[in-house]
């Protein structure tokens, strides 16, 4: 089933894919107005925009998976009308997701080849080719995981690669990648970055969506912006400088992006001693001091977020001693974390984040539930639509109200909500693991900010970003991890991207 | 007229051929509609359809109770609105101070165990035995008729002539044949040995039966009793597999109990309490029975 | 946002949705306007203008009502009670025992007649919430699914319910006991517990936390919420409202009976869901579900009012579940996300 | 960004994971051996050594394995099927009456008696279908929830049941016909049955669809599967064997009745947990369940074979489907991550 005509124009494309005056609205939200877009063959076309703009909307309508309200779609010169994913897919379109979009519980060879499984001559499905040519694939792309074991067991930046694998695996006209580095650390950026070039050079089109600026000049050939669901313009990357684009992203100057501030450094909050989790890290000591930002570095798997949990008593230590303000304590649960004044913002927000049927509110307000905001049991609503209200207002929020669906919120506006959560527990120790995963340049400017801020005010803060300019940027010291062992703690001073590397490699 | 008819249950055989028995009896009289009401066995909701009935305005009320001990509220009930109420085949548990405009028609449930049991002891003597144990299916534990007719085994054992008799088992088959079976295979493998199935019901009689002929056992090795006379179970007598039934005449209860509430609708006075007797049905009456049921 | 620079997000409209109740309200006034209309094609009576059928309507589901209040915060949890129905056979058994009166004949504690009525009551509720009770530290301490768990307590509770008296009836009740099945009180009482609860869902941190952890258990969990203890209290409560329902059926039928309540879960769960509890968790009202099993209320009172006969009531009740549903869901219909 | 060819994840261990229903497997040993045990000390008799008792411990849950088959399919879905236990009934009535033989008395059909076998069996499985593709149908177009959509066949596939012959048994069928029902047959259709699904979900397409769609509708989705398409086949195959399910019912007790295969659903979602098929969808074996259904079988059995009072029996059955659990989640549990 290619391309469906729906006139009698002739195929004379500039273009391998035109959209024009796409128009999209969801209850109370006009996601996308008057968008158009051209896709040329052979290149990499950047979408740029603030959360909420409307990017992944414009990109699910060219994947088939929503119906625009009006515009066409023109895919070599031919106007196209897709009904489903299927036949997006079919008409040579893939897309990866920006949220991970898996089968958990089945392998990854099955995950990739879903309905494309190879078949011996009796009609039953041929594992052994299956894993085979999940082999090839990877071989191809360069990526080391095994085809048999189960999605569920992999890490977040392993399953991202997996997305990408399987994307790739459609051998289509027009590749969309929604984020897809938002899970990644720069190896396999780079690594992303090289397989995305060899596509380009087979004449593939690749609209590419991110909200990291170095990425940008560094594949796109041109992109376009947007804001709030309207198109702004497209120009060649080489033509425009990093502040340019942000004016025209979010309307506005952003004077500085890891606003570091020297704050103060006080006694030790935290104090880790020796810490394991049996067979996932051990060896892990280091002390964060009030006011300090303490940066964790490392490959992906290589175990930061799991001393992130730990700390947090999600999977209690096997062996070690946490200390805060000197006194030993026994983190059992996050129950008795959030106790003692630590606040945890979760790298997955599907998973351990987002409580997606219910509103903004009841998200941002979970955390707090526990003390200040109930009398006799009854919930102090007033009290605490006050505080959300002006938490999302300082976070920019992009939402028509507190009422809305987290569901229904892009992703960074999602990511801004949890931030928002555990803001409003006043925490003494505040752990983030990639909190600006997903967030759009203004935003990450303004929670970068917010931390300082907190930093100043005295809270001990670990942050763990796989994206280096942001540790380094940000953090008074760094902990390098490898395999599940701390290989390093560098000052801000000593710091740089080589020796970080050097230490993540060892 | 119009009549509400509460049964206990649909799917049981033997109130099928009650409620079908009242239902062809209505269609010879002239201008009177039944509406029968299916309580699937929860006292509650024939509680609620007595009160759908009232609020729908009817003429009487016939009642097959699911539980007999929960009709004094039914009572009260159709009492106070002024409707006569007639309680059919299961004896309510406020007999004696039924109020007036009420009645009971029924078959006395001490008779068909009693009369069940009698036979089988007796066709244990005639054969000469002088030690025999028995194995006994019951119905479903919380029903009335289960208990009674289980009871009425035990008191019929108890007397001299029959005490020779042993229990060897005693369990719940839920009135189903398919339990019956399997229950009966279940024994079988235990190698717990009996000269006589006695049944609370010919469904499960009948898979006894079934089990019996599965394993091999020679069907005149073994004594088979069940209750109900049922159309399957008159075919397994006379294919020489049921020994022993007793015939309840479901027909009769139900235009009995038609009678009873068209006439009390109609001012008329009438008995408090309609017996119906049970009838015991071997190979020697079977023909008989055929046609009834 | 085309200029100022220190423009922040666009104003905020709080929004007052209509509550999403509104459209299976609607369906409700729907199935009762048709029986209307029916009724006075061919009965040629009003449906509606009679005072007994618009209590009966609510009376025969009451019972169920007020177990359904439960299940519906067990299916907000992600969970599902299949226990309720056997727990009400079992605590009417075991609390009717404490209720019979000195004039019966043969009590099954001939020493613990004419007990004063708070001891059945206090009883009742007590055996319920342990039942609930176990239902949840089942699940929250060996991690089994709800359904196993609470299939488990189903078969065992009415194990329980047959073996305590060997399947006799428990009979001749105290006039005090017997006064809470009375007239229109199982109504009051299933209004009452719904209004509590409501109240609890949504003004409460009771309620925040079952929602959330139906919503996003890990979440809930990295948040700070003792998911344990939470779902204990959670089944706990449905143990007792459904402890509470068994002393009401006792009292309404003047006698308890091992059989009782049989099918009663289901009932309960499909009063909740037609009422638009999500089954997935996170979702669901109490004012859905009494609305729900008004609805279920409402068909039985209609079926018998159009003499419909009785082979077909079932499968027109069948049908009828799944067109609320239905009905629902297409007025409720947004536009899809994948 | 220094090098490129650096490899991405940690160093991979060829695991070959032990199948997890081996642990439900040792569970049943486990049953199994303990009623071995009780038997020399209670009984002075084996509980395993016996033909006839390994027969029957299979032979009377093969209906309910029947239906566990399909409906461990639609769970894999992420979905329920509560209506396989009518459809049982419905089949059941329906197909008996064209298998009634020329000289029964009273047949349904007299002009339609002593057709041949494949009449019936076509229509049985036909009427199942049926019913499946209603589901099925329902689910996917509507979007109602599995639970209410296969809760309104339940009700209406029994009322059917009821209806078709007014309540009466359908007696008096040919011999052919109770052939399928005769001996160990039903247990090798349950096997044969469960061993062609078995292979359906680990070796085809259909498989991975079925395994997709449960595990995550939308990727399943975006994969550019029909999963309305898909969902309505899942359906029709557990319709199917419920219809196969009734045909083996009737066969078996040489009549068909109206309440047949009341709580079968129950039974076979309880055979389809117990053996590791995770209600939460994308999760589970038919191995898993066969082992899962032969655990309620050996239950039965072992308390008649014990002699255990019919009162405790429930209680204890009860308890044991939740211990098995527990005792399969105990061995299996994985390091929990968060
Ligand atoms: N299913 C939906 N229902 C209602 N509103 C929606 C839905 N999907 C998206 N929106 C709204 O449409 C707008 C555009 O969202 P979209 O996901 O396209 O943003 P985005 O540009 O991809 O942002 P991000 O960079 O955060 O991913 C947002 O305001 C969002 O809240
Ligand atoms: N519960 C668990 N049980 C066993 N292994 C685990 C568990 N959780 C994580 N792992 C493994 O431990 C390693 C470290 O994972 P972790 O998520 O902490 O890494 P990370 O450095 O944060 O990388 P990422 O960027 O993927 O988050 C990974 O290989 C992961 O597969
Ligand atoms: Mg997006
Ligand atoms: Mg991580």
């Amino acid at each position: 089933m290619r391309a469906v005509r729906e006139s009698g124009a002739v195929p004379n494309a500039p273009y391998l894919l035109e959209i024009k005056n796409a128009r999209k609205e969801f209850p109370g939200v006009v996601a996308l107005d008057d968008v158009s877009l051209q896709l040329r063959r052979g290149t990499v076309h950047a979408l740029m925009g603030e959360n909420g703009a409307g990017k992944s909307t414009l990109m699910k309508i060219i994947a088939g998976i929503y119906v625009p309200d009006s515009g066409t779609v023109t895919l070599r010169g031919v106007p196209i009308r897709l009904k489903s994913p299927l036949d997006a897919l079919e008409n040579g379109i893939a897309m990866i997701h920006q949220e991970l979009n898996l089968m958990p519980f089945m392998s990854v060879a099955e995950n990739i080849w879903i309905r494309r499984e190879p078949l011996t001559r009796f009609g039953f499905v041929d594992h052994r080719q299956l894993n085979r040519q999940t082999e090839e694939l990877f071989t191809r792309l360069n990526i080391d995981i095994d085809p048999e074991v189960q999605v569920s067991t992999l890490s977040v930046a392993s399953r991202q690669m997996v997305e990408i694998a399987k994307a790739v695996s459609y051998d289509s006209d027009v590749l969309i990648m929604d984020e897809p580095t938002s899970a990644l650390t720069e190896t396999e950026v780079a690594h992303l970055f090289a397989i995305i070039r060899d596509l380009r050079s087979q004449g593939i089109g690749i609209i590419y969506i991110t909200h990291k600026m170095n990425e940008l000049f560094e594949i796109a050939d041109e992109f376009s912006v947007f804001r709030d669901g309207r198109y702004i313009g497209t120009h060649l990357s080489t033509d425009v400088t990093r502040d340019e684009i942000i004016r025209m992203m979010v309307g506005r100057e952003i004077t500085q992006l890891f606003p570091k501030e020297v704050v103060p450094i006080g006694e030790v909050v935290l104090s880790v001693k020796d810490l394991a989790l049996n067979g996932v890290f051990s060896d892990i000591t280091f002390d964060v001091r009030a006011g300090e930002i303490l940066g964790i570095a490392g490959l992906v798997g290589s175990g930061r977020s799991n001393v992130a949990e730990t700390i947090f008593g999600v999977t209690p230590a096997s062996s070690g001693t946490i200390s805060i303000n000197g006194q030993p304590v026994d983190i059992s649960s996050p129950t008795v974390a959030i106790q003692h004044g630590m606040a945890f913002i979760t790298e997955d927000r599907k998973e351990t984040g987002c409580l997606l049927s219910l509103d903004i509110q009841e998200n941002m307000q979970l955390a707090v539930l526990q003390d200040n905001y109930t009398r006799f049991g009854f919930v102090t609503q007033n009290k605490l639509s006050a505080v959300c209200e002006e938490m999302s207002q300082k976070l920019r929020v992009k939402t028509p109200s507190l009422d809305e669906r987290v569901e229904n919120l892009s992703g960074g506006n999602q990511q801004k909500v949890l931030i928002g959560r555990w803001l409003l527990t006043n925490p003494k120790i505040l752990i983030l693991d990639e909190p600006t995963r997903g967030i759009d340049v203004g935003a990450k400017a303004e929670i970068h900010k917010l931390v300082t801020q907190l930093a100043r005010q005295g809270v001990a803060v670990i942050m763990i970003s796989s994206e280096l300019p942001e540790v380094l940027g940000m953090s008074d010291r760094i902990m390098v991890m490898h395999h599940g062992r701390a290989t390093g703690i560098l000052d801000r001073a000593e710091a740089d991207q080589v020796k970080i590397m050097d230490l993540a490699a060892r | 007229e119009t009549v509400g008819v509460s049964m206990a249950a649909f799917d049981d055989n033997f109130l099928t051929v009650l409620r079908n028995g009242m239902q062809d009896y209505a269609g010879t009289l002239d201008g009177v509609e039944l509406q029968v009401e299916d309580a699937q066995g929860d006292v509650s909701k024939q509680m609620s359809q007595i009160q759908n009935f009232i609020a729908s305005g009817v003429d009487a009320i016939i009642i097959n109770a699911v539980d007999t001990d929960a009709t004094a509220p039914m009572s009260q009930l159709a009492a106070d609105a002024g409707i006569p109420l007639v309680y059919v085949n299961r004896q309510p548990v406020n007999l004696d101070t039924l109020p007036e405009k009420q009645a009971f028609v029924a078959s006395n449930e001490v008779d068909s165990g009693t009369l069940e049991t009698k036979e089988v002891c007796r066709l244990l003597t005639e054969a000469g035995k002088t030690e025999a144990s028995i194995v006994v299916m019951m119905g479903e534990l919380s029903n009335q008729a289960a208990r009674q007719r289980t009871q009425d085994v035990h008191d019929v054992l108890a007397t001299p002539e029959c005490s020779f008799i042993k229990i060897s088992e005693e369990q719940t088959a839920n009135w189903s044949r398919q339990q019956g079976a399997d229950l009966v295979t279940n024994w079988l493998s235990a190698g717990i040995a009996f000269d006589a199935v006695v049944a609370n019901n010919d469904e499960m009689a009948i898979g006894a039966i079934q089990a019996l002929k599965a394993a091999g056992i020679a069907m005149d090795a073994v004594i088979v009793g069940g209750v109900d006379a049922t159309q399957d179970a008159l075919a397994a007598m006379a294919a020489g597999d049921l020994d022993v039934t007793v015939f309840q005449n479901a027909a009769g209860q139900g235009s009995g109990a038609l009678d009873a509430a068209l006439a009390l609708a109609r001012g008329e006075t009438v008995e408090r309490e309609v017996w119906i007797p049970f009838e015991l049905v071997t190979p020697a009456n079977l023909a008989d029975y055929q046609s009834k049921n | 946002m085309t200029t100022t620079s220190e423009s922040l997000a666009p104003p905020r409209v709080r929004r007052r949705k209509l509550p999403t109740e509104l459209s299976i309200l609607l369906v409700l006034v729907g199935i009762a306007l048709t029986f209307e209309l029916l009724g006075w094609i061919f009965v040629g009576q009003s449906f509606l203008m009679n005072q007994q059928r618009l209590t009966i309507m609510i009376l025969q589901v009451s019972v169920v009502g007020i177990i359904a209040v439960g299940v519906t915060q067990v299916i907000i949890t992600g969970g599902i009670d299949l226990s309720s129905g056997s727990v009400v056979g079992m605590t009417a058994m075991i609390a009717a025992s404490f209720a019979q009166s000195a004039d019966w004949a043969r009590p099954v504690y001939p020493a613990l007649v004419g007990l004063p009525v708070f001891i059945p009551l206090v009883v009742g509720l007590a055996i319920g919430t342990l039942a609930g009770v176990i239902n949840g530290s089942l699940i929250s301490y060996t991690k089994i699914p709800p359904f196993i768990a609470t299939l488990g307590m189903m078969v065992s509770a009415r194990g329980v319910a047959k073996w305590y008296t060997k399947g006799q009836p428990v009979s001749g009740l105290t006039p005090e006991f017997n006064f809470i099945g009375f007239g229109i009180w199982p109504v009051v009482i299933f209004l009452g517990v719904a209004l509590i609860f409501h109240i609890a869902l949504r003004y409460t941190r009771y309620g925040k936390f079952t929602y959330a952890i139906g919503a996003n258990p890990q979440a809930a969990r990295v948040s700070g919420i003792n998911i344990e203890k939470h779902l204990i209290k959670v089944y706990a409560i449905a143990g007792m409202l459904a402890g509470l329902a068994g002393l009401v059926t006792a009292a309404r039928a003047q006698t308890a009976q091992a059989g009782m309540g049989v099918m009663y879960e289901l009932d309960a769960i499909a009063a909740a869901v037609i009422g638009g509890t999500s089954l997935a968790g996170g979702q669901g009202r109490i004012t859905g579900t009494v609305i729900g099993t008004i609805i279920l209320g409402t068909m039985t009172s209609g079926f018998t009012f159009l003499r419909i006969d009785a082979y077909y009531q079932e499968i027109i009740k069948g049908m009828i579940i799944v067109a609320a549903v239905v009905a629902d869901q297409y007025r409720q219909r947004k536009r899809k996300k994948v």
